[in-house]
């Protein structure tokens, strides 16, 4: 899980999401380095998808803009899919495929010039105990086992962003354990996670970032002529 | 012999007909057996790897 | 272009998985085609006459079909997602998508075409422009589905009439799609309808997954 | 009622069918060849074509009574919820949609010496295509769902509401005038056909219906099999969805 | 009754603010009609003969084209399991569902349906029993689409599989539609044709609710 | 929230859940009075969810009875469906339709011979915290939104009986004790409330049913023939 270049910045400013002609918050900033952590808190409602999503590419922002080492983000998209990985609600498993097959098909995906190998997708199951069904399809897992084939993407294919939406919805708590791990080790090796949860999640030195602070919870009529 | 194959100048006819039914009940034939063959050698492997499956497999009289 | 081949791959894997995908279609195309002798009659020379436009219609409907649920699987269970932010530019995704539901379904309705021309009795001299035809054709109305599947899941997020607009992007397929099997039919020469078909194609490549990637980002905001 | 329902009572009895069936079947399929190419005559007004027949009719008649049996079945599954009903469904309708298939194709064989068409829009003809699309439509309902039972029950609601098609079938020569030969041999007052013929279509006709039930015995024990296999592998599933952390971990999850 | 209304009011309600479906059937319907022309020449004498079997097929196609959402939306966002709990028989709800269908597809068609008539040249005589016989047989359409689409409910290939099983159940009504048009225009009586359609919707009404919550009763477990 | 009538019983007997292919759960009884309270809990794929839906009524048990103050729930459905509240992991909730008329549509759909009126879906939202949002459509929802959404319909039309599946995924920590306080009144009035859940619930005097005493894992083979 090393990375080989440990001096990432990723950044945004000012960033306004405009959600459904709402403003879902404005003004916000971050600043990450590698190695940190950030933690998304807040109320239903609050943002923190949205603000994965802005983070992903998966939304535009409606103002301010994102850095990565001081270039704007979104002049490259493709360079920047593949320093990302984002876990969402779903978690987009094959019910024909096999476990092996889901995951390797998105490590050769997710990292297109290098070649994934089986052995290195078979220890991302291991780290997330999903080894032994590696040959069953997808059909057959439990909501769970589902949910940690996805989080089994993080470690098939290299990536210093992780980008994660309520992982921990689902897991049983060794596995929640397992992913804190996972995270810790991440971050020695350099990289960088952003976290949205309800719940208590073990990320030490993470920064909090309390979404309601950008809110506008009033403004949902107006905010699109702001 | 020859007048039994000409069949009346409807050769083709009446050949190809016997000739299309012999091919599917054979090719059903073919893929029934192959069907219940891999089944079979997968039920066994997974008995193999259970514990306790080995024992139920004589009761409900699978072999045949 | 491996991510491409990546792709075409997988969808390739799922739609035999699923089985008998292919069979549904070319069974849907084998069943709607035989409406047609319930509603007009059996008569033979009136079946001859309407064959190249009841094919066509029909192999239309069938690919209709199929594609409008193209992305939806994707969408629901997260897939779209994450194919979005791969590295490589979206179009691609859309134009292996496309390539894949061809073949598993274009490709099989050209093969049955000839079949049930013979069962609507029509002339032997349209075959080969009806296959012309259809190879040329069938990849322009795979990737025009494309486009409408995409405006349709983005049609939930708001712009609901887009998704008409493509309805009419069908025609001129079809009707230099049965242009070319009339021609030959009739002993004139198919080749100009089958240029018109090629340069249908040619055009939509570029144009039909540019616009199919801007609907699926609308669907995903 | 569920006397059969244990597959260990069920294997029993199949295994003393199943060596009986394949040789009646054997016997009676290389008796009947005999007499439908060599010992019968032609016909005075088909020729040698009508030899076509002693295929022809006989996969006819298979068609109907396997989707007729089906529908029994599929009927007994859904009131009973009886398993080996459904299996039984399963099992026949490959091998309905095969002689179907037959049915249609050595009757096209047929049509053009006699007719001087391959195919023509009669109303049995119309009809028996659309038996070979309710077979398909079977089929793929059976597996167009991830859960093999929900498959099955959907299957079965069509196998019944497509029985309507099987009197529409037989009857369809007597309602509508067509081009297709009136029935000659199951109708009232007894068969008008001359016993030469009658012999082999009805040892070829009982030797399909044989080789029906060797066939069926062997794909029920498949499909027993292949039930047993998803039943395992969702067990191995559920057993490993324990964590490595143990079940006391598992508990204390409350 | 009051359940009725209020989830036939709401169907209505969600058809109108997410508009396609029934714009896109009527285009549909409107499409392949104009499109005949193309594939038949324009001799007014042919289209005139195909004219009844032309309109039927294509209603047929037409409304089966927005069938497979029928219950699927509902199904895959958790209403049907609520509906289903609803305080009243299931059969009910579908009665409801299908109304609403045949509202919002049925209904647009039969009113497009004489319009198109004239385009393809039909005897003036078969307008009455042409409207007649489609307002008597687009909502038995509709109630053995609602069985199917019941069945497929969850499968993988919903659209084209539905085509698949409900076409073959399709067809008396087609063969009985195009009949008493045919008989209408030909100075026959259409009475005894529109009888056994009114006598298939008879049928349908009871038996079809109830195959269609028997499946839908599948497909929750 | 009052209940007119509190000497309500609902029990179960020798419960059998077959799902799939597989005997989920067998020998099962249940038994809660007016007032009384039951939680579920278990491990993933242990039946939690099963159980909750054979209460409710979309499934049928294999074997085993139900009874509603003695009579077999079985024999008037409809009866069944108008006492009880079902909440799922689905939503429900109409992505053009507005937050109320979301609302409006199930409360008239279940209590249908009593009229329920926009004032009382009010309410409900407001206890939500969702009023502010009444005319807004239901596409513009966040997870947790949709989620209040969902529950507000308990309080849209009476019903003696809540089947919570899991309720709290995806409620922020405010909204998760509003439902404990909700699910408090109503069983002060005489309701009783059935839930299932990985999380600590507030209930205070609820009884535990552990599901995995009643699972039947080794019985594969002989569970289809049962
Ligand atoms: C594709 C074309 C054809 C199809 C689908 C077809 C279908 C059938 C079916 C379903 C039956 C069984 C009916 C019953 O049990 O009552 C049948 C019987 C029969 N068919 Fe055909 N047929 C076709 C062509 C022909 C042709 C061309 C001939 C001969 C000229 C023919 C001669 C017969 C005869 C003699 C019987 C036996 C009738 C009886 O004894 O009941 N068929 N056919
Ligand atoms: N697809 C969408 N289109 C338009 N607006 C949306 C969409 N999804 C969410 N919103 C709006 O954006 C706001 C923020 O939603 P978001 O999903 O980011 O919240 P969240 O903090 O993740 O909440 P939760 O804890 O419920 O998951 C919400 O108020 C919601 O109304
Ligand atoms: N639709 C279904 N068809 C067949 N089997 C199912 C279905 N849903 C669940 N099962 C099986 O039934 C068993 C019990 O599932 P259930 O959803 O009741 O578990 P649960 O206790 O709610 O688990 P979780 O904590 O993951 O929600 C599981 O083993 C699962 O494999
Ligand atoms: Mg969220
Ligand atoms: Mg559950």
């Amino acid at each position: 899980m090393k990375q080989d270049s440990p001096a990432y910045r990723f950044s945004g400013q000012g960033l306004t999401c405009v959600r459904g002609e709402r403003v879902v918050f404005s003004g916000l900033d971050f600043e990450l380095a590698g190695g940190g952590a950030l933690v998304l808190l807040g109320p239903n409602g609050s943002g923190k998808s949205s603000l994965l999503r802005l983070m992903a590419g998966l939304l535009r922002p409606a103002a301010g803009r994102m850095l990565w080492n001081g270039a704007p983000v979104d002049e490259d998209r493709e360079a920047h899919g593949q320093r990302i990985h984002y876990v969402g609600h779903h978690d987009a498993v094959k019910p024909v495929l096999t476990v092996a097959e889901n995951l390797l098909f998105w490590g050769r995906v997710h990292a297109f010039d290098q070649s994934v190998g089986a052995e290195r997708a078979h220890r991302a199951l291991d780290a997330f105990g999903l080894a032994h069904l590696a040959g069953m399809p997808g059909k057959l897992l439990s909501a769970g086992q589902k949910r940690r084939l996805n989080l089994a993407r993080l470690l098939a294919s290299p990536g210093p962003v992780w980008l994660l939406d309520e992982p921990t919805v689902a897991l049983d708590r060794h596995s929640v354990r397992v992913l804190e791990a996972l995270m810790a080790e991440h971050r020695a090796g350099g990289g960088m996670v952003v976290i949205s949860t309800h719940l208590d999640v073990d990320l030490p030195g993470a920064e909090e970032l309390h979404m309601d602070r950008f809110g506008a919870p009033a403004r949902w009529a107006e905010g699109m002529w702001a | 012999m020859a007048d039994f194959f000409h069949m009346g100048g409807y050769a083709f006819y009446v050949w190809a007909s016997y000739a299309v039914t012999a091919l599917v009940m054979v090719g059903l034939v073919v893929a029934s057996l192959r069907g219940r063959r891999r089944t079979e050698a997968q039920l066994r492997l997974l008995q193999e790897a259970m514990p306790g499956g080995r024992r139920r497999r004589g009761r409900d009289g699978n072999e045949a | 272009m491996k991510s491409f081949l990546e792709i075409v791959h997988r969808d390739l894997r799922l739609a035999l998985r699923q089985g008998s995908d292919s069979v549904m279609v070319v069974t849907f195309f084998v069943l709607t085609v035989v409406l047609f002798p319930f509603g007009l009659g059996p008569e033979a020379n009136l079946l001859q006459r309407v064959s190249a436009g009841v094919l066509w219609v029909t192999a239309l409907l069938a690919s209709m079909l199929s594609l409008d649920r193209l992305f939806q699987a994707d969408y629901e269970d997260g897939s779209l997602e994450l194919l979005s932010l791969a590295p490589m530019p979206l179009g691609v995704v859309v134009l292996a998508k496309a390539a894949a539901h061809w073949l598993t379904t274009g490709l099989p309705l050209i093969v049955a075409a000839p079949l049930l021309a013979v069962l609507l009795h029509m002339d032997s001299a349209g075959f080969g422009a009806l296959v012309a035809a259809m190879l040329l054709g069938t990849p322009s109305l795979s990737l025009i589905g494309a486009m409408g599947a995409a405006l349709v899941l983005g049609a939930r997020r708001g712009g609901v009439l887009l998704s008409l607009l493509i309805l009419p992007l069908y025609i001129p397929v079809l009707i230099f799609g049965v242009g070319a099997v009339d021609a030959a039919i009739h002993g004139f020469d198919p080749v100009p309808q089958l240029m018109v078909l090629g340069g249908l194609l040619l055009g939509a490549l570029p144009l039909a997954p540019w616009a199919t990637a801007a609907g699926l980002r609308q669907a995903l905001e | 009622m569920h006397r059969f329902a244990n597959p260990a009572q069920f294997l029993r009895l199949a295994n003393v069918i199943q060596p009986w069936a394949l040789a009646v079947t054997v016997a009676l399929l290389a008796l009947g060849l005999y007499f439908a190419l060599f010992a019968s005559p032609a016909d005075y007004q088909q020729g040698e074509t009508v030899r076509i027949m002693y295929v022809h009719v006989p996969s006819a008649w298979l068609a109907l009574f396997i989707y007729t049996s089906m529908a029994v079945a599929s009927g007994m599954a859904l009131v009973w919820k009886h398993p080996l009903a459904d299996i039984i469904a399963k099992a026949s309708s490959p091998i309905g949609a095969s002689f179907t298939f037959v049915c249609l194709l050595t009757g096209a064989l047929w049509g053009k010496p006699m007719w001087g068409t391959w195919w023509e829009w009669d109303a049995r003809l119309t009809a028996m295509l659309v038996l070979f699309f309710l077979y398909l439509g079977h089929m793929a309902l059976l597996n167009a769902f991830d859960d093999a039972t929900r498959g099955q029950r959907a299957a079965a609601v069509l196998a019944l509401a497509g029985f309507v098609n099987v009197p529409i079938i037989k009857f369809s020569v007597d309602w509508w005038n067509t081009l297709h030969q009136p029935a000659s041999v199951v109708k009232m007052g007894g068969p008008a056909i001359h016993s030469s013929m009658l012999l082999p279509l009805m040892l070829m006709a009982v030797g399909f219906t044989t080789f029906f039930v060797w066939l069926l015995l062997v794909r029920v024990r498949t499909e027993l099999a292949a039930a047993k296999v998803r039943a395992m592998r969702m067990a191995q599933v559920h057993e490993a969805a324990r964590p490595a952390g143990g079940a006391a971990e598992q508990r204390g999850t409350v």
